[in-house]
């Protein structure tokens, strides 16, 4: 058998933890797009779109990630096109990101007093320019500070894309202990190494929205 | 194609499922209560208690937060018996679910507390309450009033979280499922019947916790 | 003369509950009526509704001759270019300086080059008294300085006909008189001026016609000396003697 | 009907195999995946003449890659049921499989009626596991776990008292745990290992089938058992 | 006669801030006092001092003779019971009844069993005029009720003195003298009163001493028909002046 030193372990990981990393941009990415895009559909005054939007993340967040990742790596495949696994964990991540994110957003733009749609409606404004030049510019700016925390849930989330084949951080970890038979090292490392990309993170989000409270008095 | 759907064969296991179903919602049910309690406590310890405690709570709520639920999972099922506590299956996923609530909800609360109009206080203290007084009957409601949709949302996230505690052989929803499709290989009439199940439960327990909340909480 | 607001039969509910029983009105160019009644006697409604914030169920509403379409988002763009409409709270946009929330809408809807939209919005604020304000942000203002930015930034749009809903009541007491001395300069160079009040005095110093309304409905109108001396209705006589209670 | 000419015409085949199951399939230091149905995986693809592509899968959709052709084979220690039949179609057997029960000296288990009132923990849907599910009484307390990890970790942790997998399994485990006094109890079945195969792939096993037929009479069937397992693979069912 | 509220030499302030000035204070039992005064001029301050809402710095409070006391919480408790405050924006319990709203500190702080506080809640209900309304939730009450609600609530603690900090400043016109009426009802059956208010007409009216503030100190002080017919001193003149512009 082979003999795994704590070095051994954390290397690793260390090295799963760029599958990670690269797994929670493109959520990120790819969810901010596509959620941008639904909460832009969900302001609209049509009524297909908002239940459309409703649906959506209703279906997205109401199912386990782990069967949406699954889902989409197999599902897709059934319908003979072919995925890497990669086309599935970025279609699935940001479908999943993107339903929290439109959700987020939309309090977001629902906390921007309704006075503002207001006077920019009798200032003849477009609902495009409405929408960019007044209440988009407000709301993005309580938006950010939710947006960056999220990221932490994200972060963690792709902890599942194993399922379809990555060998990221907890899948290391999980092949690991087989090799070892050391779960309790190996998942404080597994632990550890979470805490350390997600903590920096959440730390970020709570200093943003403080300096935006401090702002706002 | 070349597979064919068979949903009946995974039907025709229904009371495995139902089984699962009665277990991810009795968890569910343990842990949402339990968890938003310590949620108020820790929430109360917070903004109110003596300094160690905030800095505990506070210690507490960052390691839950930044690390996933299965790890903290694995963790009190094959690292506590380490230390001394052994605890069955069903035990550690509760205590787990409860302590990764409980972080949430404590955000989530103290949020709420936070949002409190000063006056709100003010008008109590001037009626001579005291500070538990004030805490339990004034400040509190409100707060659970205001954040009880995040509360909600959090309690379903909990829910379908849940599905990874079948790992340590606890028999909710998603262990049914697979187990069900490690013995037939249906894998896809499996985890198709298990999505539509968790969706129908979280979209029936938010109605649900949502009619309560109005109906028995404020 | 043809009126430039012209009201026929509005009737306006919000579901079950009819706000608007039936208005008609004309209002001719630069003329400046006051409104005045009840909470909830439908004064704000009716403004809302000759700006298209709302929708209203039944009757006709044209501006300048041109009937209020509530269907088509171009019309009523034009409809707004025409009439202009502050709140009683201000609504300033907060990420934007006092200069650049003047310059906004024309430069969008009027697509005014920078230049000659800046040295428009300068002589709106040295109008309102504002003008070394124009670099300053919304929320360094004193409530009463925020409304005159909120009129600088109406009138930057050239609007026929100005809506103005209780805009001093926000106001602590000592600003009300800086902001009703700006609408009070309006009236005297012609604008047509609707204007939703509490302030009596005001009202019977300005208006050319004052209105009561009373449970959805126009229920006095008349001259405002006359109807201050002699209300003709009951409710109209109670509404005044609860004022000077 | 056309994966074994899709594998010769793009020189590539794609086998999943396990990393949870020492000794046949887990990783090195290097997280390189290693071990008895690697090195078949390897063995047929080059029996084949094409470059093999190893695609890690766990229990739980092993399975759906063969399905949705994401893989060409699995080599996973797959037994073969009636049931599972019905999905996939199996090869012809490759590796002997002893699947067990242990514990520790203390406690006494001579048959399975002793189970009764021991806890024990399997992993869920394997072989294992339905035997278990079979012979044990019902006084059983039966602890099903997502893996052969969590098998075994359960039982290291003391979480069950006793420990059913394939002895190859164990033999490693008590390696590793001297301590712990583990032993081995009673033999639960002899389940040898099958290769999964596309449902109706019939060219695909048939070649399989061949390459196997002749490995076990050359010996290398034999060799690779005594590497990874430490004896000769025995009676193979076809 | 013992004074019930007595001020020396009262001082306070937010930091670098000083806010009083030293204040000098009698009341005696069944005064009514009104304070006036320009935004920030420390009026609020006061009262919230008397009330134990601020903590102070330097000089002596007392009411009913016991000094005020920051360190003990139920030396504070006590003197709350003693003095009611009843502020701006009524700041009911939201997610209470009005009739829980009011029977809540008599419960909790006086340990009164629910049926006698509910039929002290139910009179007092009846005497701001709110009979009907034990069962409402505050936001389905106008201003004028919710504040009507907050005198009740103050009430049902029985106490010897009441703090009004600009009780009808909230409120729509309308429904200012509702809200009056009871306070003046109050005066009349000898509460001790101490009221911070804009409303000129009314503490003219119900007051037996005015007290003019300004820059923390208490500036004039008399009786109410007095100082508005002759004011001494130029800021109180300025003052008045400003209220009738
Ligand atoms: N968005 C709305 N939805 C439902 N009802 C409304 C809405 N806005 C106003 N109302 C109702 O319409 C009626 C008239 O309201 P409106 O705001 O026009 O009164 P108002 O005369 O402006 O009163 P105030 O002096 O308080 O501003 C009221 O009964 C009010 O409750
Ligand atoms: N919490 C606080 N922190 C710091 N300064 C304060 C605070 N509260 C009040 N002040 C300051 O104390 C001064 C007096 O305030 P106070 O509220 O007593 O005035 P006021 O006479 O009640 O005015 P108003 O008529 O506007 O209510 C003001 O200059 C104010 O800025
Ligand atoms: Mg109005
Ligand atoms: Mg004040």
């Amino acid at each position: 058998m082979v003999e795994f030193s704590s070095w051994d372990i954390l290397r690793n990981l260390l090295l799963a933890a760029r599958w990670t990393v690269a797994l929670s941009l493109i959520a990120f990415v790819g969810g901010g797009l596509v959620g941008l895009a639904l909460l832009v559909a969900r302001l609209t005054p049509s009524v297909a779109l908002q239940r459309f939007v409703s649906g959506y993340v209703q279906l997205f967040q109401g199912t386990p990630l782990l069967m949406q990742l699954f889902l989409a790596y197999f599902g897709i495949a059934l319908f003979g096109i072919n995925t890497s696994p990669w086309t599935a964990a970025a279609v699935a991540l940001t479908l999943y990101t993107s339903a929290f994110l439109a959700e987020i957003w939309r309090g977001c733009v629902a906390s921007i007093p309704k006075g503002q749609w207001e006077a920019a409606q009798s200032l003849a404004l477009n609902f495009g320019e409405q929408l960019r030049h007044v209440v988009l510019p407000q709301a993005l700016k309580i938006a950010i500070p939710p947006t960056v925390g999220f990221l932490v849930q994200v972060v963690k989330g792709t902890a599942l894309a194993s399922v379809i084949g990555f060998i990221e951080i907890t899948k290391a970890g999980t092949m690991i202990t087989n090799a070892t038979f050391k779960p309790f090292v190996v998942y404080s490392f597994v632990a550890l190494l979470y805490f350390a990309l997600c903590y920096p993170v959440s730390l970020y989000a709570r200093g943003l929205e403080r300096r935006m409270n401090a702002s706002h008095r | 194609m070349r597979i064919t759907f068979d949903f009946l064969a995974i039907l025709a296991q229904w009371p495995m499922l139902l089984k699962g179903v009665a277990w991810t919602l009795g968890l569910t049910a343990i842990s949402a209560v339990i968890g938003v309690v310590v949620g108020v406590a820790c929430a109360w310890a917070r903004s109110d208690g003596p300094t160690w405690l905030r800095w505990v709570v506070g210690v507490y709520v960052e390691l839950i937060r930044n690390t996933p639920f299965i790890v903290q999972l694995f963790f009190i099922f094959f690292g506590l018996p380490a230390a001394g506590f052994r605890l069955s299956p069903e035990a550690a996923s509760v205590i787990a679910m409860v302590v990764n609530l409980g972080a949430y909800a404590t955000e989530i609360i103290r949020a709420g507390l936070e949002a409190t109009p000063r006056g709100q206080i003010e008008a109590a203290l001037s009626l001579a309450l005291n500070r538990m007084q004030i805490f339990l009957r004034v400040v509190l409601p409100p707060a659970l009033r205001k954040v009880w949709p995040s509360l909600v949302s959090q309690i379903i996230i909990v829910m379908l979280g849940s599905a990874v505690c079948g790992q340590i052989s606890t028999e909710e929803l998603s262990y049914a499922a697979n187990l069900i499709q490690s013995r037939n290989f249906r894998a896809f009439e499996a985890f198709i019947i298990a999505t539509a199940i968790y969706l129908a439960l979280s979209i029936a327990l938010r109605r649900l916790l949502n009619w309560a909340g109005a109906r028995f909480l404020f | 003369m043809r009126p430039i607001v012209e009201i026929t039969a509005l009737r306006k509910s919000y579901r079950a509950n009819e706000v608007l029983k039936g208005i008609d009105l004309k209002v001719q160019k630069g003329e400046v009526i006051a409104i005045i009644g009840k909470s909830g006697s439908g004064k704000s409604t009716l403004l809302r509704c000759i700006n298209g914030l709302e929708v209203f169920q039944e009757g006709a509403l044209s501006v300048d001759g041109q009937a209020l379409r509530h269907d088509s988002p171009t019309s009523m763009r034009e409809l707004r270019q025409r009439v202009g409409m502050i709140f009683q709270n201000f609504n300033l946009f907060p990420h934007l300086s006092v200069g650049r929330n003047v310059m906004l809408a024309p430069t969008l809807v009027k697509k005014k080059v920078k230049g000659e939209a800046e040295a428009q919005t300068r002589k709106l604020l040295e109008r309102v008294g504002l003008a070394e304000k124009f670099d300053a942000m919304p929320d360094q203002l004193s409530g009463g300085q925020q409304q005159r930015v909120a009129i600088a930034r109406a009138l930057a749009m050239e609007p026929g006909v100005l809506l103005c809903d209780e805009i001093t009541s926000a106001l602590d007491p000592e600003l009300v008189g800086e902001v009703l001395r700006v609408v009070e300069s309006l009236a005297e160079e012609g604008m047509t001026l609707l204007m939703v009040t509490h302030e009596m005095s005001f009202a019977r110093k300005v208006s050319d016609r004052l209105i009561f309304m009373h449970q959805g409905l126009v229920h006095e109108m008349g001259p405002p000396a006359e109807l201050f001396a002699n209300p003709q209705t009951p409710e109209l006589k109670q509404f005044l003697s609860s004022l000077t209670d | 009907q056309t994966a074994l000419d899709d594998i010769l015409k793009s020189k590539e085949i794609k086998i999943a195999i396990p990393t949870d199951f020492p000794p046949y399939g887990f990783v090195g230091t290097d997280l390189k995946p290693q071990g008895l149905d690697i090195e078949m995986a390897n063995y047929i693809a080059a029996k084949l003449g094409v470059k093999v592509e190893l695609l890690p899968v766990t229990t739980a959709n092993r399975i759906p890659y063969l399905q949705t052709k994401k893989a060409d084979l699995v080599i996973s220690t797959l037994g073969k049921n009636p049931d599972r039949e019905k999905v996939i179609d199996f090869t012809a057997a490759y590796s002997p499989f002893f699947i067990a029960v242990f514990a520790p000296k203390s406690i006494t288990v001579k048959g399975p009626a002793d189970l009764a009132g021991k806890s024990i923990s399997v992993t869920r849907g394997s072989v294992d596991d339905m035997e278990l599910t079979k012979v044990a009484p019902p006084a059983t307390e039966l602890r099903r776990f997502e893996d052969n990890n969590a098998t075994v970790s359960a039982y290291m942790a003391g979480q069950v008292q006793t420990l059913a997998t394939s002895a190859q399994v164990a033999g490693a485990m008590m390696a590793k745990n001297p301590a712990m006094g583990t032993e081995f109890k009673f033999v639960l079945k002899d389940s040898p290992n099958f290769i999964g195969v596309g449902k109706g792939e019939d060219k695909l096993r048939q070649k399989v089938n061949d390459i196997i037929a002749e490995a076990k009479k050359s010996g290398d069937l034999d060799k690779m058992a005594v590497k990874w397992l430490g004896r000769p693979t025995g009676e193979l069912p076809n």
